[in-house]
């Protein structure tokens, strides 16, 4: 979707902000809302691809002034109320309200642990081989999906060069609207900087991103 | 926010979604045991292990899973080259992807719209506001992690740290060299 | 500028908030911020465009979050700042704050009821012939000029028809960051939604734009 | 945003930068004397009169001036003509261009983001949102006002309306239908 999520190139935020020997965390409810995403991605009941279109669909005035693990929250709250896991009274309430219904078996540390040491990799058994190699030249599609993608706006329609087959990943455009996991090759496209934000811009500037086949045609 | 998140976890705990040790495991590894050290001593490593440093650009998640590093974030893990005439910077735009397992959480300028707007358009720009003023004949590539590959800059060397330790060299290896938005520290630093 | 409010084609704003029997202002502060607005605008200390890039200059959190009076009331706040006509004390206090600088001459109801009958027309003589006529196909530019332009990003790079010479007009890129008035041929580009949106978008769509020859390049 | 605005008056006057004749010129002007009305008028005249309808999409700054609307906002007037196939509808997504001297000063959903973000991608989704169902064959032509052009529909004249006077023709025409974003009102919807 072209919502504010997808913000490459935009103007007008200012300059970055750093923060010196910044911590992990600025606030005990920011651990929580860290901790509560993860564990309950854990039980698998929707995906990562699921949970970053959800947070993106937040109203751009929204998720422009939320703060980061403020998202989170917002998305985990409307998450758990599209999946019927709790109430508008509950959140309010700030419990669980009778009857409740439990969760078949809660996430423990064991599974926690197990999630990080091993993480979720993404690549799968290709059905059929890749159409694009090194070296070929490929344009970004066209294209403007109102569901989930991870084709920047930014390089839609500019013509880049494959530098690296990456091999065969989850669809995240499928996974997050159809939760299918419908793998196609994934691939390493770089342009350069001219190409995507004019000849007036730096010569010596080169942009690379991942961009799985169906987002990509022969330039 | 607190009010909020308080009734998220007292709802998922009390409809038995998660158990409290899961949320206190989560915040103490990321917190207290994964953070930017782990990259740095992969990065010292390929600084001073030549068979180390050529398997670590052919195949990065193996390489690094060799030091005991990987998994959540990590599956699919990329190192780029520094070279004199190369600078590598990565950025998501799309959200705030980061190889947890070996720099930890992202900062909050990583997440923020100013980098993430600009990482890919004005680099140049961005590094200068970062201290990093690099001449204009060096080539920036920047790589936005729009899929489930993580990124992990092996900057240059330090000149003047021949015969160093991986652990003294780990030393020099800041969070933000291995982002590409710094460079890593001198000798002379490391007394400062 | 690559602003917040360059939201063409933009996803995750929402229905259309249809008011009926809509009031022409929704609150005396809204006719006041209308007024001060328009009334200051005919002294002619900024032009127009310099007001537009201003008012697209607020950041896109604050943007996308004020009423659209409101964005009025904060550009006209910047504006009095940038141009030494107030300070921020004054705007605290709410009031003027001895030594006063007085301006040279206040805007008087005629000159606003002129403003309003004869307005101000944005054709000059020409320099030049048009490069472009009607039928020919043009291509927009992909440019990323941080300052005021008039060419939205959805049309950046695509390929339209020219429809109409309208004139030799103001350039607003000019006129707002030099607030010289540069003039270039004016023309109204028909591009087709598919060129714009994709294969999948409306194939009974067009969208016309006014682009100035700077814009377009022969396609 | 009260007392911003009355900090700004207070300042303005104080310094003497405007009357306050001058603000309420504008507000009396915007808000009683310019409006729909003055659109309808003009549509009428060119549902009635085939020499000013050739004129007004030949010239509509020249032909409007001569029912004595133009000036502010409408110094570059372009009429657009709807047909049985195609359907005009006006937006501007920069800003909130808005041709004021014959329509008025623009309602908040012509100035809002869902409309500006959505008018040059989805016109067809958007009009059924104003009630509009076009059939999927008639083309949408949207009109994005990026320059000083400013655009007034011209709908298709309602059926049963021969012999009606310009005066009466004028009641059906409504600001969203001279937007694009509506259609005339019908001869039934008069006597409700």
């Amino acid at each position: 979707m072209n919502g504010a999520a997808d913000m490459g190139g935009m103007h007008g935020f200012g300059p970055v902000t750093i923060e010196p020997n910044e911590p992990v965390f600025h606030a005990d409810w920011e651990k929580k809302a860290f901790a509560l995403n993860m564990a309950i991605g854990v039980a698998n009941i929707w995906n990562l691809d699921e949970f970053r279109f959800a947070r993106e669909s937040l109203p751009p005035p929204q998720y422009l002034n939320m703060s980061y693990y403020g998202l989170w929250v917002a998305t985990l709250e409307n998450m758990m109320l599209d999946h019927g896991m709790t109430t508008p009274d509950e959140l309010k309430r700030g419990h669980a309200i009778e009857p409740i219904k439990k969760a078949e078996q809660p996430v423990n540390a064991a599974q926690v642990a197990n999630m990080i040491r091993c993480g979720s990799p993404y690549d799968r058994p290709a059905g059929a081989p890749a159409k694009f190699k090194p070296g070929d030249k490929v344009r970004a599609r066209n294209m403007h999906p109102k569901t989930h993608t991870r084709l920047p706006r930014y390089v839609r329609g500019h013509t880049g060069e494959v530098v690296r087959v990456v091999g065969c990943h989850v669809f995240p455009d499928s996974n997050a609207s159809k939760r299918v996991e419908e793998p196609h090759w994934l691939y390493t496209v770089r342009f350069e900087g001219r190409e995507l934000w004019g000849p007036d811009s730096d010569p010596k500037v080169r942009v690379a991103i991942e961009a799985w086949e169906p987002y990509l045609e022969p330039a | 926010m607190q009010l909020r998140v308080r009734a998220l976890e007292s709802i998922l705990l009390e409809k038995g979604y998660v158990e409290p040790a899961a949320l206190d495991e989560l915040i103490e590894t990321y917190e207290k045991k994964i953070g930017p050290r782990n990259g740095a001593r992969v990065v010292a490593k390929a600084w001073t292990d030549p068979a180390f440093r050529k398997w670590l650009f052919e195949d990065g998640t193996a390489a690094v899973a060799s030091l005991g590093y990987g998994g959540r974030s990590a599956n699919h893990l990329v190192a780029l080259e520094n070279t004199p005439s190369v600078h590598n910077m990565v950025v998501c735009t799309l959200c705030s992807c980061y190889p947890w397992a070996v720099l930890g959480l992202p900062p909050l300028w990583y997440k923020s719209a100013p980098y993430r707007s600009r990482a890919v358009a004005e680099p140049r720009a961005v590094l200068r506001e970062f201290g990093v003023a690099l001449p204009e004949d060096v080539e920036i590539r920047v790589w936005d992690s729009t899929a489930e590959l993580r990124y992990l800059v092996v900057p240059l060397r330090p000149d003047g740290t021949d015969g160093w330790s991986e652990e003294k060299l780990a030393d020099l290896v800041t969070r933000d060299s291995m982002v590409g938005t710094g460079l890593p520290k001198r000798p002379g630093d490391l007394a400062a």
